[in-house]
């Protein structure tokens, strides 16, 4: 293992100390218990959103607090979820007087501890409310299950809850809205490399040199199918069918593409992956009116990418547009 | 022999120590069916807990001690484990309320409780794959050995060999909580990073209550 | 070797398609030759840029086109110059009728390509100046080299000259201060994996499990020295003393610290290097005023990540303040 | 014998041939000490010259030939090569001017300018690794080899051997031009590749004057 890191046990104080130095400008940091909230956190009068789970999935959380998008992120140790008090720390810290909308990719790590730290903060008086996030196609959604999984269809519910709370909507109005961006939105990854755990110091599975693991979770879970290596367009067509009949998209629906880097794929992969499934969804009648290229949701350094696609209308549309101003998403000011 | 506070402590002790020796090992079963993080959630718990330990007044009852670790394995481990075992240890504690030794019947419904916690947070069955089929059975177990008239050592030991053999038995599950629920028939073969771990806390129940 | 790819051959075409179909507000795309444009080029008036060199490193040069940067990129076959055709159809795309700047990274086979598409340009009667890139401290700029190479520091002459020819700047202005940014920036890498070349299929280099390279070229080209593995800290040490010394930077001194992913460095490390490099900094009374942390130079997949410092005035400052609308670097809209 | 056209699109045939078969092994000592891609920017670049040769007129000359492969290689090459082994043989198409044939005279004009071409745009000297390491001993040797009086062919074999000599002796080498100059004392021990593609070229240029 191979790392830029120091005691892999200060892997993630040192990169929220990075963060902090990187961005006084956008965000505070509290270093015990660990949170970043947004600087000028709490804004009276705006409902907060708080999101965080394990780190290793950067700039998912961290990267997206600032004006627009989350008011706090918890980062729990690597892909293990925070406990609750930092949780509990952040729902104070940006906590404006009219509640406070946690979100929370489902897993029961994250999902039991956000539980608890909400019990105690309505314990002090808040206003929470939970959005569980299980936008992940490659899991089963059964009873035999724990669920669909939470990946990179939250970075599309952070943006637009926080631009719901931004221009004002009360904490029913922001947590119904994240509710319609999750049962809108669906993804499917594909990994071709493991990743390695710092602490573990080894990889979290192994992929033979032909083999890829397509429907694979974020934190190096194994997915749908482990299948031999396939050109890109075949492996695109693999997982976003799934995407398209979940829901179901149907002919003349706008979406958004997002085409997610796990971290450690090359950027010219991430558009030639975006090429294909435009074209597929192109073909199916389906028009790709946003879109996001990059890594946004990632896996530390696996290699693979993830697709995701958000029905829009012309609310969500106007909420994506609105102005963001985050580490890892900017725009409008 | 009732079982006081310094067997408490001995047991949190002889936990930290098993723990840490078997942290790569629940980090590899972890990372066969989970995320690889078990063993270092579980002994970072541990080491915070016998940390605090220092902390507890001479006169903490059994109970107390229960409370330190619940609380201290919430606010340290994350991930599944922590809220789970923390409700354990919180149920746990409650079941003993404030008696200063635990007779037979004091450590079934220890265990009970803290089994019944695992069940309410995580809403895990029987067969699930989880750590509630390490606990189960020991509680089971636990409860036979009491009715028959065994002494806390016995029954601490009679829950300790239900939970090992039950960790062993989550081994041809398919999962239906936890992550491992995501892998289906690939979880075959692979025993249980939270049933394993729950075995070797009661292991540690029973060795130190044997004075071993 | 695992890529998200189909034909080797048709990475680069494919890739830019995607890029097409991601940002047409952005920009448009010339398939045969292939270069891509801002949207609304030429701009009348204004000073066109024009950069290029081989693919990889995304998201330079492309993801840099857009208003406030760069009108025009060029992108050469993976780690390989373009040819001189592009890169004058490029720059009598972009020729808003006062001229074209061409940024060129310093080796010989960008400064030769770019040359004769400078000649050809010239010949049409295009006002064409070239603008040498050549930040990497790691090469000893002496007569016995080819001259220290062009890395990460590019993206800041490109974002720096971009404003100054938005502002209305003329070419000898916007050429000046392409200079002097080029005068004032150093950088440095560290390869922790080497990166895989599609058309090759084999590692561009080997490094054991306790190596690294220091002193890397962004074509995987090696570096000063290999040494043993070691924690971050002493990394950054390492690499950013030459930086330091070269300039020299002075105790008082302002400046933009950069940090730079080679593409396959999970975030986290991205900055925890930040963290230690902004300490380093702090120790010799060097103030970080501006910053930037991410994937913008990259090497395909490689793990590793360069440090880039540079001197900043008032006017420089400005400049980098202003606003860009690109796909990689947008603010200020 | 004089060499006329279809010596000069043999010789490019051959060309195509041998850059193909040795696409690998140019790679592999760009790898080496460069970036990895000359046997791959060379292959597309001959691959695209093959094609054009299509186009060319019935009664073109050598000169006409020769600058097909020059304009061809520089709009298709790219890197480093490009520019260089575009402007050899633009130089060389100059060289010989219209002529229909070419004789001793012609052949070693043609080489000397090939060499003067790449030299003018890269400004490497002798013993600085790189390709000029290759041409200039074959330009000595033609050179002598004409004054001695020696065929067309001759002169082209000598060129040939002297060219691969001279690529074998970049290998102790330090580089002071192109990407391997980055490297310092870890060239030494590789042979430069753009050296040894343009001893392939000559080798080809050779064997198919001799009718191989
Ligand atoms: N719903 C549940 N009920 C009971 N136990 C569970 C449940 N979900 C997970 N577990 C237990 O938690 C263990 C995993 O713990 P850990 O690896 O620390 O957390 P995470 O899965 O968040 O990484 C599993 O091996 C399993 O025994
Ligand atoms: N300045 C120069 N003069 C002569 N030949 C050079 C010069 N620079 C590089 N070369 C030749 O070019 C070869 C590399 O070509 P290639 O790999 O295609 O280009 P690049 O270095 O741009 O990847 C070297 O092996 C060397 O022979
Ligand atoms: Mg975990
Ligand atoms: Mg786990
Ligand atoms: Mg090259
Ligand atoms: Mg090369």
């Amino acid at each position: 293992m191979k790392k830029l890191i120091n005691d892999p046990k200060n892997v993630v104080n040192e990169a929220v100390a990075g963060f902090e130095a990187a961005h006084p400008d956008l965000v505070r940091v509290s270093h015990d218990p660990i949170y970043i909230v947004r600087a000028d956190a709490p804004v009276k009068g705006k409902v907060g959103i708080v999101s965080g789970g394990g780190s290793g999935h950067e700039p998912l959380h961290g990267g997206f607090v600032g004006s627009g998008m989350l008011d706090a992120a918890v980062p729990g140790p690597v892909f293990t979820s925070p406990t609750p008090d930092p949780i509990l720390a952040a729902t104070q810290a940006v906590d404006g007087g009219v509640g406070v909308l946690h979100i929370v990719k489902n897993y029961t790590g994250d999902v039991l501890n956000f539980e608890t730290a909400a019990d105690l903060a309505a314990a002090e008086g808040i206003d929470v409310r939970s959005v569980i996030v299980d936008d992940d196609v490659a899991v089963k959604d059964s009873l035999y299950t724990a669920g669909r999984r939470g990946v990179a269809g939250t970075v599309l519910v952070e943006k637009i809850a926080g631009a719901a709370a931004e221009r004002g909507d009360d904490l029913d109005a922001v947590a119904a809205v994240a509710t319609k961006v999750n049962s809108q939105v669906r993804s499917m990854g594909v990994a071709l490399t493991p990743c390695v755990v710092p602490h573990a110091g080894e990889p979290s599975f192994t992929l033979a040199d032909d083999e890829i693991e397509i429907g694979i979770g974020i934190h190096g879970e194994p997915g749908r199918e482990r299948i031999r290596m396939e050109p890109a367009d075949a492996i695109v067509d693999r997982i976003l069918a799934p995407i398209i009949d979940d829901i179901p998209f149907a002919s003349g629906d706008s979406v958004l593409l997002f085409v997610n880097g796990m971290g450690g794929t090359p950027q010219v992969e991430l558009y030639i992956v975006f090429r294909r499934a435009a074209e597929v969804l192109a073909e199916k009648g389906i028009t790709v009116t946003r879109t996001l290229v990059g890594n946004f949701t990632t896996s530390l350094e696996m290699q693979g990418a993830s697709i995701t696609v958000l029905k829009l209308d012309d609310e969500l549309t106007a909420l994506w547009d609105a102005p963001v101003h985050t580490a890892a998403l900017r725009w409008g000011k | 022999m009732a079982l006081d506070t310094a067997w408490v402590t001995a047991w949190i002790n002889r936990s930290t120590e098993v723990i840490s020796e078997n942290r790569v090992a629940l980090i590899t079963l972890d990372r066969d069916i989970g995320d690889g993080d078990h063993g270092e959630n579980m002994d970072r718990g541990f080491q915070a807990v016998s940390t605090k330990l220092d902390t507890l007044s001479p006169d903490a009852t059994p109970g107390d001690a229960l409370k330190l670790v619940a609380t201290t394995l919430i606010s340290t481990v994350g991930g599944a484990a922590g809220p789970l075992y923390g409700t354990a240890y919180l149920k746990a504690a409650a079941a003993v309320g404030s008696a200063p030794e635990l007779d037979g019947a004091a450590i079934v419904a220890l265990l009970t409780a803290a089994r019944d916690g695992i069940v309410l947070r995580g809403k895990a069955e029987s067969g699930d794959k989880t750590m509630v089929d390490a606990w189960t059975p020991a509680v089971e177990a636990a409860e036979i050995a009491q009715q028959a008239g065994s002494s806390e050592v016995e029954i601490l030991a009679a829950a300790a060999d239900a939970a090992e053999a039950g960790a062993v038995a989550t081994e041809p599950l398919v999962a239906r909580k936890g992550r491992a629920s995501y892998l289906g028939e690939r979880a075959i073969g692979h025993r249980d990073p939270g049933a394993q771990s729950s075995a070797l806390l009661l292991r540690a129940a029973a060795d130190t209550a044997a004075g071993e």
